[in-house]
């Protein structure tokens, strides 16, 4: 077919895979992370978010986010069911791989964006209100906020705001959704972290580094320099900030953990999503090690100050350090990296900065705004909190009528 | 090493553990032995789905709890258990009592009731 | 070399690994689902088949899949030992790659069908039985098989059966071929299922849908159109097995299993494999949602009223979703997707529903009565099932001197 | 870009990524075979690994290695910090990719080298000194020796060592520093296997069989007939190890085990990984095979016999599979299967042998040597070893101040 | 509460503890508290296998099962267990008889023999 | 049946118990139970560290070894005990003395004494 190219399908379609391994990966990490009785119910939350996902996007998701612009805010239904959208090249999107495969591609994203949000309501959040966010936040938030800095006429994308990989798109609107999501359904009855397995939680994190792979060199959407530039850039942040957090928790509580490695590659991950393919390896050096740091603070100072529940700091890590890394490839990014990216603070260009503070802003309260929206509305439809005795007993066994794990062996 | 020695196992849900132990820190309990069993009782079993299945559990996970006292009344920690774990319905669990010949704290040798002051 | 197209052979190379990775993934997945003192053993039918049926394969397996042709029904030994199969193109089977990694991919296939059999005898086979049948049953059911719908002159290609990854060749005939094995090898002494390790299933069901990438957008064997519909089809179907499986057992039980939500997945991935490359994502919405509910139903209904003790249920979810998918195939195919295809009875064909039948039909019986055949000659060399006491201790000490756990941490 | 190849380009990302995979399956493979009080520090060797060496890496030791010769014996300092190293193309390495993604490749060899080692040293070494050795021994071992053997202008190179994907560099190197380290470090208190969590090691296993196919189909750098090779002669000896470490279980001690397939699977890879590009599938079936056996030898008589504790068995698998590999390489060679190798012993060459027994003096004795030195030095400047109470206590809670499962739940 | 409370240790494999439950049932035991343990007695262990290397495990997996009774005679509890689990190898499994003191059912408060009702 | 049978509860750190069981075997113990349990006494748990949170950890990873006795003295076992779990700080460990009323063992029919042997 005319202008594909099967060497940049291949690699998309393989990125595409990758993304949507993070799944399997996202339910360990945060599985891990939680009591032994809620574990099934949090690895739900991330096969639910990929099930259900899945087809919202083919049916409308795809289409809000992506379809023919309205006023700059929203895509039309135009190509809701997939329709019109086939084969051939889309040329807004990508100009070498048919239509379908950027919206199989652009799926993993969605799906992704609202299993994260999850590790925040974590341990108490019911079922069915759980199913019904999933669908409205997606809908509602992402669909939107994908379709500004993404969609063809997307006002964000007008205004010249860059975003890689989901900087904006991911990670700041997941983790301000977990934040609302956190306080609006409230504190678990006993926050006293108490991970249940965390080799579980590890392997978790090693596939969610590897699926980034996918995420961020797949979102050149072409098997070219500037995948490889975001392949390098992706690794050394996801290094940088495993070192920091690391190297943090070793100053001050004198125990390198390994959860804490983790955790900081994840934020190094988390931070140089906006930025993996418009920024150099060195700059992506410093965006890790940055990250990390601030994700170190705001999981092990801000939370406890502030005393919301974000149970597995779907704020502390893709909250903040999404937000620093928007700002920070405003700072970084560089034309000589992407020609079609442009030059950052440190290149003498300060209007990408101002776009950035612009869409940062603009994100964070509509999607603080809507999660607190679609919540409320949620609960007069149904309950969203677990009452006492089922938190207590356990989700697994309450919601589910499943235990992860047989007791006697 | 006159005193009598008694221990005391209760058994509830895991769940209940964290407010067991708050308030048994209350009443000076020192030291205290817990670990996972199953169990039935009155409350026998619920039901598991495995693919569409229901499966009858017949043991259900629980906390055992044994602590040896000798300075504490028994009754006063059996009063404090109940208190706790009280809420009427079966599945609150169970205290056993039974009686303790001697304890040697290792550490420094001390036998009976010093070893659990 | 001539012919080849380098962004096909890395597709081709990167679908193979996702396959084999699909090994790890089943052998979690069945190990999950088994007592703990039973995972090893689990898990070692399927490494044994990975390794066993990677060497038969390159010796004879792959000849007589995919040798010269006798009489539509085998492959000749011309090709054993690889003899003759070299990096130039066969164009028979695939235009564009080196008929060595033809080979390489197939045998992926070769490996998984045989290890996806072992789930219905779980916990009570012994090891030398196991081995013997491994090869046996890959030797005279699934090569031939295999050679009818794929090889250059099989009887049942040459009737126009379409079978785009295996929907015929690996869920059919494993599905049934376990069914017949489990009723062989008679009922374990509990039959009660008592999954150890949910998480662990879990995980190795998300590895299966990851691989079922492979598996499927490999199968179109080029990095183009027709793969990318097989993925977008191939996660549809997965998703809307997932959701149907765990709405039925919502609505039945009151209660959304984790297990069950994965189960689902499985089954319609097993729905989709035969038609992924043939159908529209549309259509492969329905067949992944009639696959999930007829596996809910061979599993919940199906096997408690006959009382086979299918373990793991390799029949209940790829023989039943797997026949559904054919009758599906025929429905719903379409030239529009696939020009190499055909219509389904939807556009009015009903040729090729009737062939369908007709290679249900064959495979069912052949691989019933071969199965059947298999078991009983191994039987007198060996006993098929271990002694009662072997099966009360657990097949890992009492058949490989290993536990899985240290009991003490 | 003038000379890139898109296909390649997809290619050789994806089979970095895979390396990368590799990280977290040595993590679960080694730390499913150490006590449970222990896992999370061996978990963390190796994504120490991850994080460390990808840094090192990009500031100085990819130049060591890679960048313009200096006598032979090492690169020069010209391309630290990546300076000069693009995205055009590097003749010297790949004729087809960016130079920064022979860099990235390259990397996650250098990463996974200096993980394997840890299994030498595993549940006793104290973090900080395991820090230091990760640094000095990359870049005064690895670096160099990789110089010698891939570096453009490294002895070995021009005296005609084929070394395709690390049997020289990866495996042999790793495996002589594992044995070294582990006498310098001394045994554990108590030796006896305690392998806490085999389901664990086991998918570890699998995922390196899976990785591994970046690993050596990676190596032919291109999507083309050589990577297809590589990739059919290392599932080959995969399958091959493991069914001979099997065998040899079954035979003397009468039970076949689970753990043991797995090793011997490893072993067949680390014995391919030096001639997956040049040798036949039917001598990398006898390569394996004599891989598994070697491997079962050293790890259940060997080191009995000489009392050294290599805890995970990083020589016996790594050090002793990979010498044979590099002299099966020396034997089977043959020019058909690559033009750019050599032919063996076997095709009547004798001197590819005695250049690979040359190398192999000289890299066993330069990486004990250095091995030797390193570890001396670091123990001038901190100790090397736990205090008995902390390796009485498990060194995840008394170095780390974590436990990897909860005990109750 | 004059009658008289014992508990009934059974250690078995845990492999027989489905057919123990099952018998027990029978006579009519309402509670029972079932936990992992690993034992040595007069079977002293087993040999499994590490990559080539045979490695003596001198704890077996058993498994714990603890029965308090006051109306059930100990006699008829003890030859049902034996029944059940004798097979007549060592392994088979021990019985071990203590003395309780009293019993508490935190749901209804009732204590002693009617705290095993 | 006329001995006294006595059961000996040990509890120490899990890393203790090989050294432990050598030493018990020494002196002619012929069978013992050992479970995984967790406890506190006067060592009051320890800091583990969550993502840079440090998180008070009460209950610490302890091992329980049950030991019946009838032939050797408990004073012996005890002093046995002692000896090889000292080390002067607390986490050494505990022992608990018990009364039992019978033992029998299942392969053999063999009660008290014998069912020691
Ligand atoms: N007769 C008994 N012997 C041993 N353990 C018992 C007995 N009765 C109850 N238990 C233990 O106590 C736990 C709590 O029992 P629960 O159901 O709350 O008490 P009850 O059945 O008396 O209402 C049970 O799960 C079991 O572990
Ligand atoms: N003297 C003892 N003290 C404590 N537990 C014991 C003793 N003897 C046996 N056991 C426990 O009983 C279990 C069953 O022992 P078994 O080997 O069947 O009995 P025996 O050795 O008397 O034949 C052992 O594994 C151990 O857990
Ligand atoms: N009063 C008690 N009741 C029950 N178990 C106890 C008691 N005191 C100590 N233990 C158990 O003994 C273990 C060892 O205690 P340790 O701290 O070494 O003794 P101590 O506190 O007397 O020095 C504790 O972890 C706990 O499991």
């Amino acid at each position: 077919m005319e202008g594909l190219n099967g060497a940049d399908v291949g690699f998309v379609i393989f990125a595409a895979s990758l993304i949507m391994f993070m799944i399997p990966g996202l339910a360990l990490f945060y599985g891990g992370m939680v009591k032994s009785k809620n574990v099934l119910s949090s690895t739900l939350h991330s096969y639910m978010a990929l099930a259900v996902i899945s087809l919202q996007w083919i049916l409308v998701g795809y289409s809000l986010a992506f379809g023919p612009d309205w006023n700059g805010l929203i895509g039309g239904l135009n190509w809701a069911f997939l329709k019109d959208v086939g084969m051939s090249v889309n040329p807004d999107y990508a100009a070498t791989i048919p239509h379908l495969l950027f919206v199989v591609f652009q799926m993993m994203f969605a799906v992704i964006t609202a299993a994260v949000i999850s590790g925040a309501f974590a341990e108490r959040m019911r079922f069915p209100a759980f199913l019904l966010f999933l669908v409205l936040w997606s809908t509602f938030v992402y669909d939107p906020v994908a379709h500004w800095i993404w969609g063809a006429g997307g006002w964000l994308k007008q205004l010249g705001v860059l975003d890689f990989a989901g900087g904006f798109v991911v990670e700041i609107s997941s983790g301000i959704a977990g934040l609302v999501a956190a306080i609006v359904i409230g504190k678990r009855r006993r926050t006293r972290p108490d991970p249940h397995h965390i080799p579980m939680a590890i392997l978790g994190g090693g596939i969610l580094w590897f699926g980034w792979f996918g995420f961020n060199a797949g979102s050149a959407l072409a098997a070219n320099g500037i995948a490889v530039n975001a392949f390098l850039t992706t690794n050394t942040a996801a290094a940088a900030g495993a070192i920091s957090f690391v190297t943090m928790e070793w100053i001050i509580n004198k125990k390198p953990t390994a959860l804490g490695t983790v955790s900081g590659a994840i934020a190094g991950l988390v931070s140089i999503t906006g930025g993996a393919g418009y920024v150099t390896p060195g700059s992506s050096l410093i965006i890790g090690l940055v990250g990390g740091l601030l994700s170190f603070l705001a999981i092990s100072r801000l939370k406890p100050k502030f005393g919301y529940d974000d149970a597995l700091d779907a704020f502390g890590c893709h909250g903040v350090a999404g937000i620093w890394g928007a700002l920070a490839t405003a700072v970084f990014a560089s034309i000589k990296v992407n020609p079609a990216g442009a030059d950052g603070l440190l290149y003498g260009n300060v209007e990408l900065f101002r776009n950035h503070l612009i869409a940062i802003g603009a994100i964070v309260v509509y999607t603080a705004v809507m999660t607190f929206v679609i919540l409320k509305a949620i609960s007069l439809v149904t309950t969203l909190r677990t009452k006492k005795e089922e938190e207590t007993e356990g989700l697994d066994i309450s919601l589910h009528g499943e235990s992860a794990y047989n007791a006697l062996n | 090493m006159t005193e009598k020695i008694t221990k005391v196992d209760i058994i509830t849900s895991p769940n209940r553990l964290e407010d067991l132990m708050d308030e048994l820190d209350k009443i000076g309990v020192t030291g205290m032995t817990v670990s996972n069993v199953s169990g039935c009782g009155l409350q026998r079993g619920h039901k598991e789905y495995y693919r569409g299945t229901p499966v009858e559990i017949k043991l259900l996970a629980k906390v055992k709890v044994e602590i040896v006292i000798c300075e504490i009344p028994v009754d006063k920690l059996v009063e404090t258990v109940k208190k706790v774990l009280y809420t009427g319905n079966i599945g609150d669990g169970k205290i056993f009592v039974y009686d303790v010949v001697n304890v040697i704290r290792i550490s420094d040798g001390t036998e009976g009731i010093d070893a659990l002051r």
